[in-house]
C-alpha cells in the first residue's frame, strides 16, 4: 500500500462523517447500548425509545454492537471515558452475564440506569437503577396460558406436545421455555425441546418440517418462542395434513412476525409483545427517575391499558415489566386489540 | 568421501537412472557431463534428498547413509545448489544464505546474521550486496551467488552444484569458479554439473559421463580433449528415428528482425518457410526459449519486429498469437501443457472450443469428430481417449499437449523442447508426426537441447550460446560435433 | 527434470470409481442405519421431509461448487449476499410486481457476482475477499431494510413459496432441476467447460487461449443466481424479507461442497455431488434431530464429518496421482 | 535499500491509522482523554491476541480460520477451570489450546490439505464442542468469587491488565519472528514453501508453530475477556475472525505469505478499531459500521494486489539486461 492510497480512503471517511448529525442538546442525552438495530425487533425498541426521548426533551444516542458483548464492553469503556454529561444510560446487554462488568462501570459513573430485555442477574441489583422491559418468564407463562385456554374451548385433546426454542446458549430461549414449562406442569406432557438455529421463519420451518411428520399422530400441541417461528410452524403443520387449530394448537405468545397466521386462527393467539413500548418505557423509566428522584422497591406490570400508555408521574419500580395482553385468533379479535394507544397491527407487523 | 553405487530410479514406465555409479575424493572437483535428459538432475537430487532413489546405496566417508529428505543430505554433509533456485524472495539475504541452517543458533539477529554473511558475500564477488537487502531485488545472477554462497557457509564434506553458471555472466561466472576452487581446496568433494566445456577442463580434475540413464567410469580431465569429450557424451548411437527432411517449402511465414527480448543480451533475425522445421538449439539460459516466446506473446518484444505472412506481429497474449494461428507449447507440460485431472478429449478441444460447439453449447458429436481426427493424426491411441490425461504415460501426455494445437489449424507451431521426458519410442512418432504436419504446410520452430533431435528433426538449425545466436545453419551440413562445440562451447569452434 | 505422471493400470481402474458414488453409498448407508434405530425415520414422508430441508441449502451449494470448481475454494459472503437479495426482492415486489422484483433481484446479484468475480481474479484470495463482502452485503441488507421486516403481499410469490405440486414442495422441484441443469451446464456448456479447465490448471487454460478471468467471473455470478433463488423461495414462503436472515448459514452451503466430495484443487467433480453433500448432511441433521441430539452435538458431528470426508477424499486423491 | 523501502510501507499505513484516528477524535473528546485512550487499548485486546495469531499462519503461507471458535471454546474452559484460580486457569486452557493447534498444524502437514478447507471443519467442530462443554449455557464464574476476576480490570495509567496482555504478547511474537530461528522460518515457508524445503527447512517445525501459536492467541484472547467479563457463552467470538484478519491485511501481512510484520498488524489493528469504536460511538446504525470495514477492507487489498502486480511488473522490466548489440562472433 502506498501514501497514494490513503487519500481516496481518508476522503471517504471525511464523507461519511459529514452526513453524520450533529448533536443537540437540550435536557440531556440518553445513551441506550443495544445489540444491532439489524434484528427489526431492536429496530423497534429504538424507535420507540427515540420517540418517548424526544417527547421527555432528551436526546438519544443509540451505539449498537451487533451481537458482540466484547465490543459493547468496550463501547461502554469508550462512552465513559467521553467525559460526557448524560441524563442516564439504558443498558440492552446481548450477554447478560457477561456483561455485568460494564454494567457495574456504568452505574460508577453516578448516572442512573435503566436495564431493559434481559432480566438482570440476581445479585447486581446495586449496579443498576431499575429494569424495565419485556419479562421472558411472562411471556412463556402467556403463552402457556393462551394454549391452555384454547385447548378447554376448542375441545381438542391436548397432551403431547413439543417446544421449539431459541438457539441453544440464548437466555430469552431459556427463560421462555422455562416459563412456559412451569405453567403448563401437570398439565401438558412435553415430549421434546428442540432448538432451532435462529430466530426467524426459515429456522422455524426447517425444524417443524421434521418434527411435525416424525411424531405425527402424537404431536397435539406446539409451544414456539415467538410468532414467527408459530407461523413457519403452523405452514409445516399444514404440509403435512394436519389443520392448526383443529388437529394441532400452535403457539408463540409475542406477537412478532405476520400476523395472518393468527388472524385467520392458524396460531392458538398470540400476546403483544411491543418493541416499540418496550424501548419507549425503558425511557420513560430513565425519565420518571430523573424527575422523581427515587425508585420503589418491587416489582410492578405496567397497565395493559387499550388506549392509553402509563402515565409519567406513575412511581419507578425496581423492576417494571412490560405487560403482554393475549389478543385472540380471529381477525375481529385482532382487530379489536390495541395498547397504550396503538393498534396491535402497527406493534406487531413492522 | 562418496560412493554411490547401483542408483537406479524410474518414473512411471521410464527408466531415468540404471545402475548408475559416482565416486568423488576429497579435494577434488567432478565435472558431470551428460546430454540433457541424461540423467545428470536426477542423479544429484537423489544425493540432495529432494527425490528418492529406487534402489542403490550412498556412502560418505566409508559409512553407507540413508537419505530421504533435504535434512538428511545436510546432515550427512551435502550441500547442493539447485538448478531451479531455492532463494526465498521474501527474506534477506543474509537470512538466505543462511536458510536451513540450525547450526546458526536459535536465536539470530539481522544484524548479527548480516555480519556473519559478509565473508561468504564477498567470496562470490557480492560484496556491493547489503545482506539486508530483500532477495526478491536481486537478479537471477546474484541470487545464484547467494546459493553459492550458501554453499560456502556450510561446513560440507560434499557440494554439489548443478548448473551453476547456466544464468551467468562472464565476470560472474569468474567468480563462481574462484568458489568451486576454494571449496575443493578445502578439503570438499565437488560435483559440478555443467554444460560448458571452458569450466570442466579449467575446474575439474575428473570427468563422470551419463548417457541415457547409466554412467561410465570417470576419466582424467587432462587425458581428454573436447572432441574426446564430445564423442563419450554423445556415445557412437545411429538411432534410425527420424524422418527424412523435407522436400518441398513454401514462402517465408516467419521473420524476425533485430528483435531483443528478456534472455537475450543481441538481437537476432530469423526468416522461416512454410513446411520448414527450424531449431533452435542451445542449453538454459541461451536464449532460444526467448525467440518462441517473444513469437507466442509470453515475452514482450523490447525492440525490432516481427512478421507473420509477411504483416507486421506484436502478440501480447497467448490468446493473440493463437488468434493468429499460433501455437505454443511450452517446456514445463506439468505445469501449463494438460490438464491432468481431465479427459484426453476435453484436454484436446480445449483451445478449440469454439469449433466444437454450436450456440454455446459443446456438441458431443463435434467434440468426438475432433478429437478422433487429432488421435489420428497424431498418433494418439483410441483407446486412451477415455483416460484422465494425468493418467497417460509422459509420451503420451506429450502427443496430447501437442496434439491439443492441430484442432486450431495453426500455421506455426512454437515447441520447447519437444520430446522432454518422452521415451524413445514415442519420441519418433512425436518426430514422425510432427514432420507429416510440415509436409502438409505447417511451420514448426523448436527449441531444444538434445543435439541428436536438433540434428535429425530440423531442417534449419539456428545454435544458441549465452544469450546471443550463434549462426543458422542447414541440417544437412551439420554433425553433432559441430553443433555441441556451438552450444556449448562456440570460441572454440572452427 | 522430466516428469512422468503415469499411473498404474489397478489405479487408474480405481480412479474410476467416481466421488459421488461414495457420497450415494455413504446415503444409503446412513439410511439404513437411522432406519434400523429410528422406525419413524425410514419412511417415504420422512424422505421427502429431508429432500425438503436439503433444498434452500442444496440450491446455494449448487451454486458454490461452480466456485469450487472453477479453483476458486469456496465464498463466504452467500448469506449475507441471501439477505441483502431478499431485501431488494421484497422491495422490488413490493413497488414494482413479481415479475419486476424477480427481474431486479437476478440482476442486483448478477452485479454481486461480477464485482466478487473481478476482485477475486486481481486479489486471488477468495475467501478473505467474499468474508470482506459478506460485511458489505449485510451493511447493504440493513441499509436498505431500514431495520424493519419488508412485507410482501403476493398471490404468485405465496404460490412459489408454499406451492406443492404433485405433493413435492416447490423449493424442491426446484432443487432438483437446478442440479440437474448444473450438471448438464458443467458437461455441455462451453462457459461450464471454460470454468471447469480453468479450475483443473489455470496455467494450461491461458496457455490454451482461454479466459481464466472470465471463469471466476461466470463461476461467482453462478453462485448469487443461487443466491438469489434462494432468496426468492425464501421470501415469497413468509411473504416478507428481513436483514438478518440466513446468519450463519454459510458453513452450511461449504459444508455441503466438501461432503459432496468436490475435489478442492478445482477441475472435478460436478454440482450433483455438492446436491447430494446437502442431502448427506439433511440426513444426518435429521436422525440427529430426530433422536434429540443437542445442537452442540449436531454441530461437532457435522464438522467433525467435514473433516472425515476432505481428509478422506483428499488422501485418496493424492494416492491416485 | 529495501529497508527504508519496507519503512516506508509501514509509514504509508501508519499514515491510514493516523488519519482514521485525527477524522474521529475531531468528533469525539474520548479519542484524547487518557480514560478514552485506555478504553481504545482495551478494546483492541481481543481482536488484536487473535490477529497476532493469524498473522503468522497467513506469513505461514497457510490460514486458520477456526480461531473465533476456539476463543469460545478457550472462553467456556476458563470458566470452567476457574476454581483452581485466575492465572492456572488461563496457563492451562493457553497450554491445552497451543496443543489444539499444534495438532492441527500436524495434521495439516500430514494430510497435505489446504489449511483453509480443514479449518473450515474444525471451524465448525470447535463451536459444536464449545456447545457441549457448556451444556449449551452460558458458563458463569460464581458471583461471589468474582472479585477474584478484578486483578484482571487493574490499571496502570492508560494500561491495564488486558492491553498489557496484548502489547507483551506482540512484543515476544514480535521478538520470536524476528530474532528466532524458529520465527524466521514461518516467513521462510511462506515465501517459498519448495525452496525453503530444498535448502533445507524441516516444513513440519514452521507449521505446527505458527497453528499452535495462533491457537494458544485465540485461547488467551478468549480465556481472558470471559474471566473478565466472568461468564462465557459458547456461542460468542463468531465475528472474530473478520475483524482479526482485516487488522492482518490493512497491515500490510501478504494474502500470499512469507510477508509483512508484527507492527504492521497492530497498525493494522488500531486502524480498524479507530474506525469501528468511533462509528459506533457516533450513535451510527450497524450498518455504517458493517459497510465501512467491508469497504476499507476491499479497497485495501484490491489496491494492494494492483499496487503489487505493478511492482512486479516495473521490476521484471529493471531486471531485464540491457541489450548488448554485438554480433557474435
Amino acid at each position: 500500500m502506498n501514501y497514494k492510497m490513503s487519500l481516496p480512503i481518508a476522503a471517504v471517511l471525511l464523507a461519511g462523517l459529514c452526513a453524520s448529525p450533529a448533536l443537540a442538546e437540550d435536557k440531556g442525552v440518553i445513551v441506550a447500548f443495544v445489540p444491532s438495530s439489524t434484528n427489526p425487533y431492536i429496530g423497534q425498541w429504538a424507535k420507540g425509545a427515540q420517540a418517548k426521548a424526544g417527547e421527555l426533551g432528551y436526546t438519544l444516542k443509540v451505539i449498537e454492537n451487533n451481537f458482540n458483548q466484547a465490543e459493547q464492553d468496550s463501547q461502554v469503556q469508550q462512552q465513559l471515558a467521553s467525559g460526557e454529561k448524560v441524563a442516564g444510560y439504558v443498558w440492552w446487554p446481548f450477554e447478560n452475564a457477561a456483561g455485568v462488568g460494564s454494567l457495574r462501570a456504568l452505574s460508577q459513573s453516578g448516572a442512573p440506569v435503566i436495564v431493559s430485555n434481559q432480566y438482570p442477574i440476581k445479585g447486581t441489583e446495586a449496579y443498576w437503577t431499575a429494569y424495565a422491559g419485556a419479562n421472558d418468564f411472562l411471556s412463556g407463562k402467556t403463552a402457556a396460558e393462551i394454549l391452555l385456554d384454547a385447548c378447554a374451548k376448542s375441545g381438542v385433546k391436548c397432551d403431547k406436545g413439543a417446544i421449539i426454542r431459541f438457539p441453544a446458549g440464548v437466555s430469552a430461549g431459556d427463560d421462555r421455555a422455562t416459563g412456559f414449562q412451569d405453567a403448563v406442569k401437570g398439565k401438558l406432557d412435553v415430549l421434546t425441546v428442540v432448538p432451532t438455529a435462529g430466530f426467524l421463519e426459515d429456522e422455524g420451518y426447517k425444524v417443524a418440517a421434521q418434527i411435525i411428520p416424525a411424531n405425527k399422530g402424537q404431536l397435539t400441541w406446539l409451544y414456539t418462542e415467538n410468532d414467527s417461528l408459530a407461523g413457519a410452524a403452523a405452514q409445516a403443520a399444514r404440509e403435512n395434513g394436519l389443520v392448526p387449530g383443529k388437529d394441532i394448537l400452535i403457539v408463540g405468545g409475542t406477537c412478532h412476525g405476520d400476523s395472518k397466521h393468527v388472524k385467520n386462527g392458524e396460531i392458538a393467539g398470540t400476546a403483544i409483545q411491543s418493541g416499540y413500548w418496550e424501548g419507549w418505557m425503558a425511557v420513560q423509566a430513565l425519565g420518571k427517575f430523573n424527575t422523581q428522584g427515587k425508585v420503589q422497591d418491587g416489582e410492578t406490570y405496567l397497565a395493559d391499558n387499550p388506549d392509553a400508555p402509563p402515565a409519567d408521574s406513575d412511581p419507578v419500580f425496581k423492576y417494571n415489566f412490560l405487560p403482554n395482553p393475549a389478543v385472540g385468533n380471529s381477525q375481529a379479535a385482532y382487530d379489536a386489540a390495541k395498547m397504550w394507544g396503538k393498534s396491535a397491527d402497527e406493534l406487531c407487523n413492522f | 568421501m562418496l560412493r554411490m553405487t547401483n542408483i537406479s530410479k524410474r518414473y512411471g514406465a521410464t527408466e531415468v537412472l540404471r545402475e548408475v555409479a559416482l565416486e568423488v575424493r576429497s579435494g577434488e572437483v567432478m565435472a558431470l557431463m551428460g546430454e540433457n535428459g541424461a540423467g545428470k538432475s536426477t542423479l544429484v537430487k537423489i544425493l540432495a534428498g529432494i527425490e528418492p532413489a529406487d534402489a542403490g546405496t550412498i556412502e560418505i566417508a566409508g559409512e553407507p547413509v540413508t537419505i530421504r529428505s533435504p535434512r538428511h543430505s545436510q546432515a550427512a554433509g551435502v550441500a547442493y545448489v539447485a538448478q531451479e533456485l531455492s532463494i526465498v524472495e521474501s527474506l534477506s539475504v543474509a537470512e538466505n544464505v543462511f536458510l536451513g541452517d540450525t547450526d546458526a543458533g536459535l536465536f539470530r539477529s539481522p544484524r548479527s546474521l548480516s555480519t556473519k554473511a559478509r565473508p561468504f558475500l564477498l567470496k562470490v564477488g557480492l560484496e556491493q550486496v547489503d545482506p539486508l537487502e530483500l532477495a526478491e531485488n536481486l537478479s537471477v545472477a546474484e541470487r545464484q551467488l547467494v546459493e553459492i554462497a550458501r554453499l560456502l557457509s556450510r561446513k560440507a564434506r560434499i557440494a554439489i552444484l548443478d548448473e551453476p553458471t547456466a544464468a551467468l555472466s562472464d565476470a560472474e561466472i569468474l567468480r563462481v569458479k574462484g568458489a568451486v576452487r576454494t571449496l575443493a581446496d578445502n578439503g570438499c568433494a565437488v560435483i559440478y554439473v555443467t554444460h560448458r566445456m571452458a569450466e570442466v577442463f579449467e575446474l575439474s580434475t575428473r570427468v563422470t559421463v551419463l548417457r541415457n540413464g547409466r554412467s561410465f567410469p570417470s576419466i582424467e580431465t587432462a587425458s581428454l580433449t573436447v572432441d574426446t569429450l564430445i564423442e563419450h557424451m554423445l556415445g557412437r548411437k545411429l538411432e534410425q528415428m527420424f524422418p527424412a527432411r523435407a522436400t518441398r517449402m513454401g514462402e517465408s511465414v516467419v521473420e524476425l528482425d533485430q528483435c531483443i527480448g528478456h534472455g537475450l543480451l543481441a538481437p537476432i533475425s530469423l526468416s522461416v518457410r512454410r513446411g520448414e522445421i527450424l531449431a533452435l538449439a542451445g542449453q538454459v539460459g541461451s536464449g532460444a526459449n526467448a525467440v518462441l516466446r517473444m513469437l507466442a506473446g509470453v515475452l514482450p518484444v523490447a525492440s525490432g519486429t516481427m512478421k507473420l505472412r509477411g504483416a507486421a506481429f506484436a502478440p501480447h497474449s497467448i490468446a493473440d498469437s493463437i488468434a493468429a494461428k499460433v501455437a505454443y507449447c511450452s517446456d514445463d507440460r506439468k505445469r501449463d501443457g494438460i490438464f491432468a485431472v481431465r479427459s484426453v478429449p476435453e484436454n484436446l478441444s480445449a483451445p478449440a472450443l469454439d469449433r466444437v460447439s454450436r450456440l454455446q453449447m459443446i456438441s458431443p458429436v463435434m467434440e468426438s469428430r475432433h478429437t478422433r481426427g487429432i488421435a489420428e493424426l497424431f498418433g494418439i491411441d483410441l483407446a486412451y481417449l477415455t483416460r484422465l490425461a494425468g493418467n497417460l504415460s509422459g509420451g503420451n501426455q506429450q502427443k496430447v499437449a501437442l496434439g491439443k494445437w492441430l484442432g486450431i489449424e495453426p500455421d506455426v507451431l512454437l515447441v520447447e523442447e519437444p520430446t522432454r521426458g518422452v521415451d524413445v519410442g514415442a519420441r519418433a512418432e512425436i518426430y514422425r508426426h510432427l514432420r507429416s504436419l510440415a509436409e502438409r504446410g505447417l511451420t514448426v520452430i523448436f527449441a531444444s537441447s538434445d543435439t541428436q533431435e536438433v540434428l535429425g528433426l530440423a531442417d534449419q538449425i539456428a545454435t544458441f550460446y549465452h544469450g546471443r545466436m550463434v549462426r543458422v545453419v542447414s541440417a544437412e551440413s551439420s554433425t553433432p560435433e559441430s553443433i555441441v562445440r556451438d552450444v556449448i562451447h562456440p570460441t572454440l569452434a572452427a | 527434470m522430466s516428469i512422468m505422471t503415469d499411473v498404474s493400470p489397478s489405479a487408474a481402474r480405481r480412479r474410476s470409481v467416481p466421488r459421488f458414488v461414495w457420497v450415494i453409498a455413504a446415503i444409503v448407508a446412513l439410511y439404513l442405519v437411522a432406519g434400523v434405530i429410528t422406525p419413524s425415520f425410514a419412511t417415504f414422508d420422512n424422505m421427502l421431509v429431508i429432500v425438503r430441508a436439503a433444498s434452500i441449502t442444496g440450491i446455494v451449494a449448487i451454486g458454490m461448487s461452480y466456485v469450487t470448481i472453477s479453483g476458486n475454494l469456496f465464498a463466504l459472503s452467500a448469506a449475507a449476499l441471501g439477505a441483502f437479495l431478499a431485501v431488494i426482492f421484497a422491495l422490488a415486489v413490493g413497488h414494482l410486481g413479481f415479475a419486476a422484483g424477480l427481474a431486479a433481484t437476478l440482476l442486483v446479484a448478477i452485479l454481486a457476482g461480477m464485482a466478487q468475480g473481478l476482485s477475486i481474479s486481481v486479489v486471488g484470495n477468495p475467501i478473505i475477499t467474499t468474508l470482506a463482502f459478506s460485511t458489505v452485503f449485510r451493511g447493504l441488507a440493513a441499509l436498505f431494510s431500514g431495520n424493519s421486516i419488508v412485507r410482501i403481499d403476493s398471490d404468485i410469490a405465496l404460490a412459489l413459496g408454499t406451492g406443492r405440486p404433485l405433493g413435492v414442495p416447490t423449493q424442491s422441484w426446484a432443487f432438483i432441476a437446478l442440479a440437474l441443469v448444473s450438471w448438464a451446464l458443467i458437461r455441455r456448456a462451453r462457459l461450464g467447460r471454460l470454468l471447469v479447465l480453468s479450475g483443473a490448471n489455470p496455467q494450461t487454460a491461458i496457455a490454451s487461449g482461454l479466459n481464466v478471468r472470465l471463469a471466476t467471473v461466470v463461476a461467482f455470478v453462478a453462485l448469487s443466481v443461487g443466491v438469489a433463488i434462494m432468496a426468492v423461495f425464501t421470501v415469497s414462503q413468509f411473504s416478507q424479507a428481513k436483514a438478518d436472515l440466513f446468519a450463519g448459514y454459510d458453513f452450511d452451503y461449504i459444508a455441503a461442497v466438501l461432503v459432496g466430495g468436490i475435489a478442492l484443487r478445482g477441475g472435478q467433480g460436478s454440482p450433483l455431488q455438492a446436491a447430494l453433500g446437502a442431502i448427506l448432511i439433511a440426513l444426518l441433521q435429521n436422525f440427529m434431530l430426530l433422536n434429540g441430539f443437542t445442537a452442540g452435538l449436531r454441530m461437532t458431528v457435522v464438522g467433525g464429518l467435514v473433516l472425515l470426508a476432505t481428509g478422506a477424499f483428499h488422501l485418496l486423491q493424492r494416492r491416485l496421482r | 535499500m529495501k529497508v527504508s523501502s519496507r519503512s516506508a510501507d509501514l509509514l504509508g499505513r501508519l499514515g491510514l491509522m493516523l488519519i482514521v484516528y485525527l477524522v474521529f477524535a475531531l468528533h469525539l473528546p474520548s479519542y484524547y482523554s487518557p480514560a478514552g485512550v485506555a478504553a481504545l487499548l482495551d478494546s483492541a485486546v481481543l481482536s488484536g491476541l487473535v490477529a497476532l495469531g493469524v498473522a503468522l499462519t497467513m506469513i505461514a503461507g497457510e490460514m486458520d480460520l477456526s480461531v473465533g471458535s476456539l476463543a469460545a471454546l478457550a472462553g467456556i474452559l476458563a470458566v470452567k477451570l476457574f476454581p483452581i484460580g485466575v492465572f492456572p486457569s488461563i496457563i492451562v486452557v493457553v497450554l491445552v489450546c497451543a496443543a489444539i493447534g499444534a495438532l492441527q498444524g500436524w495434521l495439516i502437514h500430514r494430510i497435505g490439505i489446504n489449511s483453509m478447507i480443514f479449518t473450515v471443519g474444525t471451524l465448525i467442530a470447535f463451536r459444536g464442542i464449545a456447545l457441549l462443554v457448556s451444556g449449551e449455557k452460558t458458563q458463569l464464574v460464581p458471583l461471589e468469587d468474582i472479585a477474584a476476576t478484578d486483578i484482571l480490570i487493574g490499571k496502570f495509567g492508560i494500561f491495564s491488565v488486558l492491553s498489557l496482555a496484548l502489547f507483551a504478547a506482540a512484543a515476544l511474537i514480535f521478538a520470536f519472528t524476528r530474532w528466532t530461528l524458529w520465527g524466521r522460518e514461518i516467513f521462510a515457508i511462506g515465501g517459498g514453501r519448495s525452496e525453503s524445503r530444498a535448502a533445507g527447512v524441516p516444513i513440519r517445525r514452521p507449521i505446527m508453530i505458527a497453528f499452535a501459536l495462533s491457537a494458544a492467541l485465540a485461547g488467551l484472547a478468549g480465556a481472558l475477556l470471559s474471566l473478565k467479563a466472568g461468564s462465557a457463552s459458547p456461542l460468542s467470538y463468531d465475528s472474530l475472525l473478520l475483524e482479526a484478519v482485516a487488522a492482518c491485511l490493512i497491515g500490510g501481512i501478504s494474502l500470499k505469505g512469507g510477508k509483512g510484520s508484527i507492527v504492521g498488524v497492530l497498525i493494522g489493528l488500531f486502524c480498524i478499531r479507530f474506525l469501528v469504536t468511533g462509528i459506533a460511538a457516533l450513535g451510527a446504525p450497524f450498518w455504517a459500521q458493517s459497510l465501512a470495514t467491508g469497504l476499507l477492507l476491499i479497497i485495501v487489498i484490491v489496491a494492494e494486489a494492483i499496487f503489487a502486480a505493478a511492482a512486479g511488473r516495473f521490476r521484471l522490466a529493471m531486471r531485464r539486461p540491457a541489450p548488448i548489440i554485438k554480433v557474435p562472433a
